[in-house]
This record gives C-alpha cells, sequence and structure tokens, in this order.
C-alpha cells in the first residue's frame, strides 16, 4: 500500500452540497425537538426557562377540559375526515372510471378545493354553514323552512361542520391519488376477470383495491399529516368554538407558547402531538428494519452456498 | 461554451441569504399594535394616529389586529421573536408581568415624575394597580372602561309591549320571553370567549355583589366557591344565554351590539366601548337606546381600560418617539377627544367632560366614591386561570350537555388552582 | 362496389354494440353530479355573493343570480378594505405573497434538487441517516419545533424578515421536495452518471450540465406544489413574516375579521377569491402537472 | 513489463460486510481484447467500476499503462467507457453527446471539432451529429456511446454489456463491428458480458468469474474445450454438457467410469495417468461429443438408451435421450431425424470430455 488512500474530491463536493439539508435534518428536527420536549419539563412561561418541574406541565395538561376536548376532536376529525375522504375518494375514482363523458371537467371540479388555503376554506364554509346567510336561509327563503342545517352553531355538531370543510378540501386529492392508483393496474387484469366473468364492482373492490395498496397509503398518509397539522381550518372556520366544542391540538399549543404564556404546558402538549407520528414511524421503521435484516442474511446465506459450490 | 466551476455559485446564494436584511428603522417610525378595529374604536385611534402625526417628525405605523386574543398572540410572538412593536395595547392585569420579569419594556417613571400622572390619574388604583411595578411604571393608562353595562334598545322593548325597561337581570329575565314572543331577540350575545367571560362576570357581581365577587376571585376561597349562590350564578347565566340567537357563535363583539343598534336584539351586556358603536351609528341614549349600569340596582363597576405598553427599542430615536407617544396620550386634550370618540371615561379628573351624555354622566358619577369601584379578574388571577375560565364560561353558554353541578365543579377546581 | 355487401341474415347484431343508457349508467352520472355540486357550491355562493350588493345579500337568496351585477365589493377588497387605520385592502399582501413565495419557491427547490442528487449519486458516509430524519420531518407537526424556531430566529436575527420567512419555507419545503428529487433521480439511469463522471465532470458539473436540464418536469411539479403550498400558508405567515412582509392569507383573516359597523359579505367573499386567486390560476392552468405533484407531494409510504 | 495495458493486484471490495471482489489478481495486455464473462452478481461489473474509477476498492492496486490509477478520478485513468444502457445525455446532441468530456477537460475548439469528426467517421455516424438521442434507434445510440470512447483518444476501452439492450439481430451486427474496431484501433479493450457467444466471438482472452473469483482465464477455446472446473463447464455451451456422476473403477488395467451400471471406459482421456481408481468423478460430455449409432475414431460404446424429445434446431438438432435413466442432450446433424421411444445406441467422445473430481469440482 504504497499510495495513501485519497478523499474523493466529489464526495467533499457531496457533503458540502448536503450542508443544508444536514443542518435541517439535525438543525430542526432533531435539536429543535429535544428542545420542545426539553421545555416540557420546565415552567417556562413566555420565555424558555430551564427550571424543571417534572411532569408538572403534563398533569395540567391533562387537567385541562380544552386538552381533552381537542384531543377528542383531532380523533374524531382524523377518523371522519381520513374514512370519508378514502371511501368518497374511491368512490369517485371508481365513478370517474367508467369511460365517463367530460372526465377532465369531473374531475377539475372535484379537485379545485386542494388548490385554496385551509383560510379561505374555513371561511367559505363558515358563510355557507351560517344560520342566517347560509344554506339554511336560502332553503327557508325557497320555501322549505323545515330545512335546518346550521353544524357550527351548536357545540354539539360544529365539529362535523369543520369535518365537512376538511372533506370539501380533500377529497378530490384522495380520488387523483386513487384514480392513478386505478389506472396503474394492468390491463390484463380486467380482461382475466371479464373472462372469469366477475361483475366489474367485484373485481373494483375484491381484485383491484388490494393491488392499489400504494395509492390508498399515499392517500392515507397525506390526510393524516393534515390532520396533525389542523390549524388554519379551525382559526378560520370556527376559531375553536362554540365555546370550546372546536379547539385541536395544534391551536392548543400557539395559544399557550403566545397569549396564554405557558410554554411548559403548550410543549408538553406539542410533545404529546409527537407521539403518535413516532409510533407510526417508529412501527414503520422496525418492520422495515426487519425486512432488511431477513434480507441480508438471505444475501448470507446465498453467498455461503455459492463460496461452498466454488 | 465555456465550464467555469459552478460551485461558487451555491455559496453566493447561501452568503446572500445570510444577510439579514435588518430592517433600517426609521427613526421616527413607532408601530402600534391595538384591536380597536370597530368602528367607534376606529374614530378614537385615530385621534391618538392623528396628534402624534401632527406633532410632527414622527409617525404611527398602525397594526390593527382584531379581537384582543389575535391582537396579543401577535405582540407576544413578535416579543418572543425579537421584534417588538413600539406599543402595544393591553388591559390592565397579569399579561404582561414576565415583561416587565424580563427587563423587556420602557420604563416611564422619569416621564410620569415630570408629568406628575400620579397627581391627576384617577382613581389612583389605575396607575397603582395596573402600571406600577416594583416602583416604577411601565405602561401608559389611557382610559377606564367598566364592563357593567347592559345596552337596550328601546325600540324593541316598546315593540314587545314592555313599558318600563327594567333595570336589573332578574326583570330582564321576566320580560325575556315577550321579546321572543314579539319577534327579537331578546339577548345579544357573540360568539368570542372573552364576551362570554365579560358578561358571566358582570352577572356574577350584580348578583353576588363586591363582597362575593372578592371572596372568589381575590380571595380565592374554595368553601364560597362551592356554595350555592355560585351555582345560582351559573344557573342565571345559562337561563340568560338561552335566549340568545342561533348565530351568536362567531360573531364579534361590535356586531353583536349592531343588532341592538338596528332594534334587532332587546339587550346587550357589554363593556362602555359599545357606547362608541352607538355614538358612530348617531343614536341619542334615553331616546333610542338605553343604557343600564349594573344592569343591577346596586351597581359596582370596574375601572379598568386600556393601557399601552412600549417594549423596548434598540434604536435610541426611537424610544424617544416612544416617551413623546406616552406623554401625548395622557395629555388633556388628547384624552377628551380620545374618550369622546370611545365612550369610554378618560383617566384624567382634571379635564372637561361637560359634552358627556347621559350614560358617561351615570359611569362618572358611580366613580366619585370608590366603594363603587372593584378590581377587574384579569389583575386577580394571572392569563392562564383567565384562560380556563373562558374556557368555562364559553363552554357553559354554548355546550347544553354541561350541567351546571359539573360546571360549578370544574369552577371551584378553577379557584381552588388559581394563582 | 357498395352492392357486394353481404346481405344481412336476419337479426343478428352487427355494427357497434348500441350504447345502453342503463340504470347503472344514470346512477354513476347520478352521483358525480351531486358531488360536483357539493364541490363548485362554495366557490358559486362565493362568486354570487361578491357580485351582489349588501341589501340583496341580506334577502339571503344565497345562490341566485345577482339582480344587479357589481364589481364594488372586488375593488373594495382589492384597494380600500381596511383593517385598523389602513386601507389598502388585499393588494399589499398580494405583493407580500409574492415577495415570499417567488424566492422561496426558487431557493427551496434548488436546495432539494441538490439534496437529491447527492443523495442519488454521491451517497457519502450518514447520508442516508440524514435523509431518514429530513423525511421524519415530513411528518412532524409544525407546532412541535416553533416555539424553538422563534428563539432559534431571534438569535440569528432573522425574525420577521422576509429573508426569515423564506428561509422558513425553505426548511418545511425540503423533506417532501427532497422526497421528490430524490426519487426522480434514483429512477435515472445510474449509467448517466458514471458517464459523466468518465467524462471528467465532477458533482457540480454533472449536476449543472446533465442532471438539472433533465430534471425540467419534476421541476414543474416541485413549482406547482411550492408555489400553491406557500401563498397558502397562514401559520408560518401569521408568526414568522413580520408585518412588513404580511402575506395575503394573513391580511384575508385580517380583514374579514374586522368589521366597522356592517359586516360587508360581499367585500369579504370577494377577498377571499382573490386570494384564492393564485392557487386556482396554477391548478387551472397546469392541470395535470397539478395532480402529479399532490401525488408525488404524499410522501410515499 | 511494458506491454502490460491494465494490472490488478490483489483487489478487494467489500460492501460492508459482503465481499464483492476477493484479491483479484489479473494482467491485460496491451491491444489484448479480454471479455469478463460470468453470471449476474459474479463481481464482473464491479470489477470494471473499479477500473473505471466509479468505485472505491477496499484493498490491493490497479495500475493502468504503469501508472498506479487507484485513487485517480475516473477521467484521469485513460479509459473510455460504454454503458449497458448507452448513458448519453438526452438533452444534447450526438456532437455535443461526443464533445462533453473534451470540452470539461477544457480542449481547444479545433481539436475537439477534429477528434469529434474522427470518431464520426470511423462510426459512420456523421449524418446524426446534430441529432438527439431520441431520435436514434437502439443500434445508432450505442453507436454514439462508443464513439464517445473514442473520442478520448484512450489506451483502454470498457464495455458494461454494451449490446445487452439491443435485439438478437442488431446484436450479432454490432458485435463484429466492435470487433472490427478492435482490429482497427489495436486498443485493450475490457468487455464485460453475460453472453457466451459474444465472449467466444470477441475475445482473445476470457476470464469466467464466479462469487468474486476468477475461475478461468484462458482463450475461447480453452475455455470451452478445457474448462477447469464444473462451474465453467456448465455456464459454457447451449444445451450445457451433460453431467454423469460416477465412480472410476478398474478392470484388466483398463479404468472406466461406472454410472448407474454402465461403465464408459476412459483409457484415451488425455490426463488418464492422474485419476485414481475408486474417485467419486463427473464425467462432462458435450452433446457434440456424444454421438448416436455412429462409430468413430476415439469413440467408446455402444451404450443403450431411448429417445424422450426431438428439438430440430435449424443447422442441427438436439436429441434428448435417457441415458441409465438421466437425461442427456445430444447433438445431431439436421438431417438425421428420431422418434421418440425410439431405442438408439449411444458412442462417448473420451478424448473430447472433461473429467471432474466429484469432491473438488476440478478438472481431472
Amino acid at each position: 500500500m504504497a499510495q495513501r488512500r485519497k478523499k474523493k474530491l466529489g464526495n467533499l463536493q457531496a457533503i458540502i452540497g448536503s450542508i443544508p439539508m444536514i443542518s435541517v435534518a439535525v438543525g430542526v428536527y432533531v435539536i429543535c425537538i429535544i428542545y420542545s420536549i426539553t421545555l416540557s419539563f420546565t415552567s417556562s412561561r413566555l420565555f424558555p426557562k430551564f427550571n424543571f418541574v417534572g411532569l408538572k406541565q403534563y398533569e395540567r395538561l391533562w387537567g385541562s377540559p380544552r386538552w381533552q376536548i381537542s384531543v377528542e376532536n383531532i380523533w374524531l376529525f382524523g377518523f371522519l375526515l381520513i374514512a370519508f375522504t378514502l371511501i368518497v375518494g374511491y368512490l369517485l375514482a371508481v365513478f370517474m372510471d367508467q369511460r365517463i363523458k367530460q372526465e377532465g371537467l369531473f374531475r377539475t371540479i372535484f379537485l379545485y378545493p386542494f388548490a385554496m388555503s385551509l383560510v379561505v376554506t374555513g371561511l367559505v364554509w363558515q358563510w355557507v354553514l351560517d344560520p342566517n346567510l347560509g344554506v339554511q336561509s336560502a332553503m327557508a327563503n325557497w320555501g322549505f323552512e323545515w330545512f335546518k342545517f346550521a353544524p357550527l352553531v351548536n357545540p354539539e355538531t360544529a365539529i362535523y361542520g369543520v369535518i365537512i370543510a376538511g372533506v370539501w378540501q380533500g377529497t378530490g386529492v384522495t380520488m387523483a391519488i386513487l384514480l392513478a392508483g386505478i389506472r396503474g393496474i394492468d390491463e390484463d387484469i380486467w380482461k382475466a376477470s371479464k373472462v372469469d366473468g366477475i361483475p366489474a364492482w367485484r373485481t373494483y373492490f375484491s381484485i383491484v383495491l388490494p393491488m392499489m395498496k400504494g395509492a390508498v397509503a399515499t392517500a392515507f398518509v397525506l390526510q393524516c399529516v393534515s390532520v396533525v397539522r389542523v390549524y388554519d381550518l379551525i382559526v378560520a372556520i370556527t376559531n375553536g368554538g362554540p365555546g370550546i366544542a372546536t379547539q385541536m391540538p395544534a391551536v392548543f399549543v400557539i395559544e399557550h407558547i403566545s397569549i396564554r404564556q405557558n410554554a411548559g404546558v403548550g410543549m408538553a402538549a406539542a410533545t404529546l402531538m409527537l407521539l403518535p407520528i413516532i409510533i407510526l414511524l417508529g412501527g414503520r421503521g422496525i418492520i422495515q428494519w426487519r425486512a432488511a435484516k431477513i434480507e441480508k442474511e438471505y444475501e448470507k446465506k446465498m453467498l455461503q452456498a455459492s463460496a461452498e459450490v466454488s | 461554451m465555456k465550464f467555469t466551476k459552478i460551485k461558487s455559485g451555491a455559496s453566493v446564494l447561501a452568503s446572500a441569504l445570510a444577510i439579514s436584511f435588518a430592517s433600517i428603522t426609521m427613526a421616527a417610525e413607532v408601530e402600534v399594535i391595538h384591536w380597536w378595529t370597530s368602528g367607534g374604536e376606529q374614530a378614537a385611534v385615530s385621534v391618538f394616529a392623528d396628534e402624534f402625526d401632527k406633532m410632527g417628525g414622527d409617525k404611527w405605523k398602525d397594526t390593527a389586529i382584531a379581537g384582543g386574543q389575535n391582537s396579543r398572540r401577535v405582540t407576544m410572538q413578535r416579543i418572543l421573536g425579537g421584534d417588538p412593536p413600539g406599543a402595544a395595547q393591553f388591559n390592565p392585569g397579569r399579561q404582561y408581568e414576565e415583561l416587565i420579569e424580563g427587563d423587556l419594556l420602557l420604563d416611564l417613571t422619569d416621564l410620569a415624575k415630570k408629568e406628575g400622572w400620579a397627581k391627576f390619574i384617577r382613581p389612583g388604583s389605575i396607575l397603582t394597580n395596573a402600571c406600577i411595578k416594583n416602583g416604577k411604571v411601565w405602561c401608559v393608562p389611557v382610559n377606564i372602561h367598566s364592563w357593567q353595562w347592559g345596552w337596550v334598545s328601546t325600540k324593541v322593548f316598546k315593540d314587545s309591549g314592555i313599558d318600563k325597561i327594567p333595570t336589573n337581570i332578574q326583570d330582564f329575565l321576566k320580560a325575556a320571553p315577550k321579546i321572543k314572543a314579539a319577534g327579537f331577540i331578546p339577548f345579544a350575545i357573540g360568539g368570542e370567549n372573552w364576551q362570554h367571560t365579560g358578561a358571566f362576570n358582570v352577572v356574577l357581581v350584580a348578583q353576588l355583589g363586591k363582597e362575593g365577587y372578592y371572596r372568589l376571585f381575590r380571595d380565592k376561597d374554595e368553601e364560597y366557591a362551592k356554595s350555592a349562590e355560585v351555582a345560582k350564578v351559573l344557573e342565571t347565566w345559562r337561563e340568560l344565554v338561552s335566549y340568545s340567537d342561533a348565530g351568536s357563535a362567531g360573531r364579534n363583539w361590535n356586531d353583536t351590539t349592531n343588532l341592538v343598534i338596528t332594534d334587532k336584539a332587546g339587550m346587550q351586556i357589554m363593556g362602555d366601548w359599545a357606547h362608541g358603536e352607538f355614538a358612530v351609528a348617531k343614536k341619542v341614549a334615553g331616546k333610542d337606546y338605553e343604557c343600564l349600569i349594573g344592569p343591577s340596582d346596586t351597581p359596582y363597576i370596574t375601572t379598568d381600560g386600556d393601557i399601552f405598553l412600549f417594549p423596548k427599542q434598540s434604536d435610541p430615536a426611537v424610544e424617544a418617539a416612544q416617551l413623546k407617544m406616552a406623554s401625548m396620550m395622557i395629555s388633556k386634550k388628547v384624552q377628551v377627544a380620545f374618550n369622546l370618540a370611545k365612550g369610554s371615561l378618560p383617566v384624567r379628573g382634571d379635564v372637561d367632560m361637560s359634552a358627556v351624555d347621559s350614560c358617561m354622566r351615570k359611569g362618572i358619577k358611580l366613580l366619585e366614591d370608590p366603594k363603587n369601584i372593584i378590581i377587574s379578574q384579569g389583575r386577580l388571577l394571572n392569563e392562564d386561570s383567565t384562560g380556563q375560565l373562558n374556557d368555562l364560561f364559553a363552554e357553559l353558554s354554548f355546550n347544553p350537555n354541561l350541567s351546571i353541578k359539573d360546571a360549578h365543579e370544574r369552577f371551584v377546581s378553577i379557584i381552588e388552582n388559581a394563582e | 362496389m357498395s352492392e357486394e355487401k353481404p346481405e344481412s341474415s336476419g337479426n343478428e347484431p352487427r355494427g357497434p354494440k348500441p350504447r345502453k343508457i342503463s340504470p347503472a349508467r344514470i346512477g354513476v352520472y347520478a352521483f358525480l353530479i351531486i358531488s360536483a355540486i357539493f364541490f363548485t357550491l362554495p366557490l358559486w355562493v362565493m362568486l354570487m355573493t361578491s357580485l351582489k350588493t349588501m341589501p340583496e345579500i341580506r334577502m339571503g337568496y344565497l345562490f341566485n343570480w345577482p339582480q344587479e351585477i357589481s364589481f364594488d365589493a372586488w375593488v373594495k377588497a382589492w384597494d380600500t378594505a381596511c383593517t385598523g387605520r389602513d386601507c389598502n385592502g388585499l393588494k399589499p399582501g398580494f405583493w407580500n405573497s409574492v415577495k415570499i413565495t417567488v424566492p422561496s419557491t426558487i431557493l427551496s427547490i434548488v436546495i432539494a434538487a441538490i439534496n437529491g442528487y447527492a443523495l442519488s449519486f454521491w451517497r457519502f458516509k450518514g447520508s442516508n441517516f440524514f435523509f431518514g430524519l429530513l423525511l421524519f420531518g415530513a411528518f412532524v407537526p409544525y407546532q412541535v419545533v416553533i416555539y424553538p424556531l422563534i428563539i432559534a430566529f431571534r438569535e440569528i436575527g432573522i425574525f420577521a424578515t422576509l429573508p426569515g420567512i423564506i428561509i422558513l419555507h425553505s426548511i418545511f419545503g425540503m423533506p417532501i421536495l427532497t422526497l421528490l428529487f430524490r426519487n426522480f433521480f434514483g429512477s435515472l439511469p445510474m449509467d448517466l452518471f458514471k458517464a459523466a463522471r468518465i467524462d471528467g465532470a465532477g458533482f457540480w458539473q454533472i449536476f449543472f450540465w446533465i442532471m438539472l436540464p433533465m430534471s425540467v418536469p419534476i421541476s414543474i411539479v416541485a413549482v406547482i406544489l411550492q408555489v400553491t403550498g406557500i401563498w397558502n400558508d397562514f401559520l408560518f405567515g401569521s408568526v414568522f413574516a413580520g408585518r412588513a412582509n404580511m402575506p395575503m392569507t394573513v391580511q384575508l383573516n385580517n380583514i374579514v375579521t374586522t368589521t366597522t359597523g356592517i359586516r360587508e359579505y360581499n367585500v369579504n367573499m370577494a377577498a377571499t377569491i382573490l386570494s384564492a386567486a393564485v392557487p386556482l390560476v396554477v391548478y387551472f392552468v397546469s392541470g395535470k402537472w397539478f395532480v402529479r405533484g399532490i401525488a408525488a407531494g404524499a410522501v410515499k409510504g | 513489463m511494458e506491454n502490460i495495458s491494465v494490472s490488478i493486484k490483489d483487489l478487494s471490495l467489500r460492501f460492508g460486510r459482503i465481499e464483492v471482489l476477493n484479491s483479484m489478481n489479473l494482467e491485460i495486455k496491451q491491444g489484448e481484447f479480454l471479455v469478463l464473462l460470468g453470471p449476474s452478481g459474479c463481481g464482473k461489473s464491479t470489477l470494471l467500476n473499479c477500473i473505471a474509477g466509479l468505485l472505491d476498492v477496499s484493498d490491493g492496486q490497479i495500475f493502468i499503462e504503469g501508472k498506479n490509477v487507484t485513487w485517480e478520478e475516473p477521467k484521469d485513468r485513460g479509459i473510455g467507457m460504454v454503458f449497458q444502457s448507452y448513458a448519453l445525455y438526452p438533452q444534447m446532441s450526438v456532437e455535443k453527446n461526443l464533445s462533453f468530456g473534451l470540452r470539461v477537460a477544457g480542449m481547444k475548439k479545433p481539436e475537439i471539432e477534429e477528434r469529434v469528426k474522427r470518431a464520426a467517421e470511423i462510426l459512420q455516424i456523421e449524418p446524426l451529429l446534430n441529432r438527439k438521442p431520441v431520435e436514434l434507434s437502439g443500434g445508432q445510440r450505442q453507436r454514439v456511446a462508443i464513439g464517445r470512447a473514442l473520442v478520448r483518444d484512450v489506451d483502454v476501452f470498457l464495455f458494461d454489456e454494451p449490446l445487452s439492450n439491443l435485439d438478437a439481430k442488431l446484436r450479432s451486427e454490432l458485435r463484429v463491428e466492435i470487433k472490427l474496431l478492435h482490429q482497427k484501433l489495436s486498443n485493450t479493450m475490457i468487455y464485460v458480458t453475460h453472453d457466451q457467444i459474444e465472449a467466444l466471438t470477441l475475445a482473445d482472452r476470457v476470464a469466467v468469474m464466479k462469487g468474486g473469483v476468477i475461475q478461468q482465464l484462458d482463450d475461447p477455446t480453452t475455455i470451452y474445450e478445457k474448462p477447469v472446473n464444473l462451474f465453467v463447464a456448465g455456464f459454457m455451451g447451449s444445451p450445457s454438457m451433460n453431467f454423469l456422476h460416477g465412480e472410476v473403477i478398474e478392470k484388466q488395467g483398463n479404468q472406466s467410469v461406472s454410472f448407474k451400471g454402465i461403465e464408459i471406459p476412459i483409457r484415451s482421456y488425455p490426463s488418464i495417468n492422474g485419476i485414481k481408481t475408486g474417485t467419486k468423478v463427473i464425467l462432462g460430455a458435450r452433446p457434440e461429443y456424444i454421438k448416436i449409432d455412429e462409430k468413430e475414431e476415439g469413440t467408446v460404446g455402444p451404450f443403450e438408451a431411448v429417445v424422450e424429445v426431438y428439438e430440430p434446431m435449424g443447422a442441427d438438432s438436439i436429441v434428448w435421450i435417457l441415458l441409465g435413466g438421466k437425461e442427456i442432450s445430444v447433438r445431431v446433424a439436421a438431417g438425421k431425424r428420431y422418434t421418440p421411444e425410439e431405442k438408439i445406441s449411444v458412442y462417448f467422445k473420451i478424448p473430447s470430455v472433461s473429467i471432474f473430481d466429484a469432491a473438488t469440482e476440478q478438472r481431472l
């Protein structure tokens, strides 16, 4: 080994080029998260203070009805929103797949809400659902006095009003992703099922649906992320009301780090928001890691086997 | 085609971004964050702004954000982020305690001494309670507001066949079914949580009196909190809210006041800033509308109001302008003009208020006896506890599933843990 | 020659299969049309309301065509609607959004393209680890990092500045865009990269002369993703942009929540449409690219 | 030593714990056409990438034209490379594709033009110079890819399965062209393929690889006729060599391989002296060295067998027969026809068969 090993220049450039990525990955997603978690164990108010109080902030958090309602809301909102967008999105995608006329027009109509900001979505639905101005009053004007539909003014139903707005905004995307999934399936599958005499709807649900796991997962993850982050929509449509009926964790955190001046509780809430994500990703990570390990072992075996042969 | 090293391009880009376009503050601009966005409030804040601009050199930079909570949220975020405004509206209370502790506010002590604020500000408690901490002056009070007012449309009562406008809540509740039957909204309230907390506290003071109020919020008396009297207040509140309309969720206070102004609703419980809205709409007190102080036969009033904080700035020119603004806000001429527009009472006892209408006169009269004055909840409890009460009262108004018993239990526990 | 057509022997079906109007087909169209109505309704309401005068709005015929079309509300929303003493409408917000969106889009895409390129062709020790961390970031709720970021931006001195909000958007755009570019570059033949190496091109030369010209389609997708995403952002704009750079969404919310006397629904709705206009135009113009963008933007698995 | 073009010394490459190349030594003469042949995953492309400098080696050294280039950048190694997927820069015209490397190196314009012109001439692609790669056919693309290596004016050409993406006809055409090119330029060429026909037709020497180790390095005929081990024997040839597992027995001083009761005398096997009686062996006979019903010089037999399947292949035919229950392929001239179940006698051409030790799998 006369020549010393030189570090390749290209690699150095690659590292230089990746400095933004590395600094964001470490700076934002590691240091900031650790910082937030650390603060959740302190009695920080407006400014960060490192006087540790153990789990006190978490106790306070769970003692707060506002937080409890926020948590309940996000589960309800998340479950219904994801279920609705997936089911309706799939139905729409299937119907769009029926060689219908004006497919482009329908697609444009279903998808345009996704181009709108959540603030706009919230404001629009706030008006449409306003009892004195929106659908209800319009129907009354047309003589349908019995028609009562103003979910946002009633704390029992307000969250459903928010869900309607969310569904309106998010179904089109799901439809588009799932339609792409349906279209991506091999034509021969259709031919085979036609020859076998399977009705189209059965093919869609028993054969096509299981084959497009990727598209479904994509749509699911997209909606999951938007659920956890839901903030703008709430601010615009109900501002958390009536009362505290439509509070969400994201709003809770922002309120507590600013106006309520209780960063400790806010960060405790933020930490808990992170928890489902970590569990979700952690689970996936373990599955992947195990798959990789199995693959590696297989490779090793193959290598050994081939070594034995030669 | 020439191949030059391109890597330098990226570093140029990076450094271009790293250059902080440090905002070059114009020597004479003071940004003021406030939440005075309604008609009456706009008229009032314009008095300040125009006066300040007229003084020459410096400029009033207006940042109006609708809703006290939103406005304070932005102020706090900006202070946290190291980009404080030149002045920020607050309500007296403990919201800015940490700003004082953190030495983030401009010290106004010298200015106050020079101008002798202590001599003319009345009642003196305004200055001592709200602005003085550790012997130093940190804020400028600009007006006195009291929450304890009911605003009544005379036309609604007349059209509902009620001759005598009730002067207390009990009488109002008796009249409410008639108003409703006549097709009006008996009790108008908006959707923002602070409206509910404020109005609830009005009802609470009206029912429990000054003593009961203090036992709860100053002494944090658990036993008293558990009493049936307190439960009765919760019940009264719920009855009152039941006379509200379906559109109340999400409605602004001033849109709600507008319901009374336009004779759609019977009464709104709202602080005297609502007065400014009637003024803007050119309504005449005693004729088009009536103001009920209390609403109680033995009224007590809080003497809170609006104050301005002046967060510390790095630029000495801005600091000078801040002091100039503070002095302007409390000057005699401005106090009169501002408070007439706002519908509030001046903090100076030495100004001529002969131009005021019958409503304001009621307030000034009550103020003369300090026994009638109570300290507001915001000063007795910290922001976190107030926030919890906000949540509870809003839920009490809007969530029919929350029983009076459960609400009472929650109220007791908030009082127990209050700071 | 036309006589040579063989005689039809009875009633066997011939020619293309006749299209039957079956109940199923009617059902499909009914479902699609009802859905389409649900999706169009709010836009319709906004548009109609914005063209009406206030007295007509109060009559409550929400869905009706305006009796008299008036563009006053649009002019007011754009030019003179007030928040506080400032009565400049949405106009400044529009330009602020442009100021924020354009550089953020360019910066975030350049960074992400370099990242994706390095991750696909120049893996160095730990590169995949950092990428994993970054991907994790795609899932992190913003609220978890917002407080430390406010503090960090304050320390660096870019809180509430234009560079600050641009950097912030680049940070939060990075995970998905990097994934997008990594997947794109990963789908290119490795041989292409090797050939360029043999030809003597280095890290940046290969990037700028070979890879970047090839990534036009994916860049269009990324531009659409970023322009709509950043334009529609509210949270970061409201916290990090600062007063001078307040984006359109934040200003819209301010205008809508501000009322002096009566609530001007027509102005509010016109303002809302104006704020939604840019992403809508991007959407209507880009069509399929937009669909590709969101499908790609949805983190894969 | 000066006639050694590429020299590889103790080269090892590991990805983590997986060893892809294992202390490899290889010397390639100037002007030699060396083919690296092996199944996928044998490390042949890896080796090529190491020579090109596209992979960092874990251990060992690489010399090109006497210069240690182990840690040199690819461009500084004096190599040109042609890829399976052509790897043409899609946004550049053919001319720009050819000149890219020269431009990167900062060469003067007239010289670039000169070189591009020459390469285009050699490859007959002058009319294509202004086209983009998408406007070219597969064969044209591959020619441009070769041209890109050509303009570099280097001593060593590396080919990474350059014909795999082409259809059969084009492949055989381009094969001839590459051979012509080599004859014309007489550069050193290292050519990776998994196609044995390419290896046999093009190579001066073939290196058969498996598991990161060169199994045999010889001229094509030797590789085919005298494979050193069972792997090489089985890998080369189609249909592949027939393997009969048996044991060496001795009767009256003559050795035979006993296979399922059949005794095949191996007296005429060239290295008969090295074979001990009692060894378990594998007798390998290529289909063309088994004869049906025709006794020739050096054949042994007859042995009884039954026809199973008859496959006419045009130029010749393959007959699948059962010998002692084992399926064996036999190549026969095109004219002869056999029907299933037909009883036949077969003969082995012992001088041309290979015998392997069953334990070591090495040729005996």
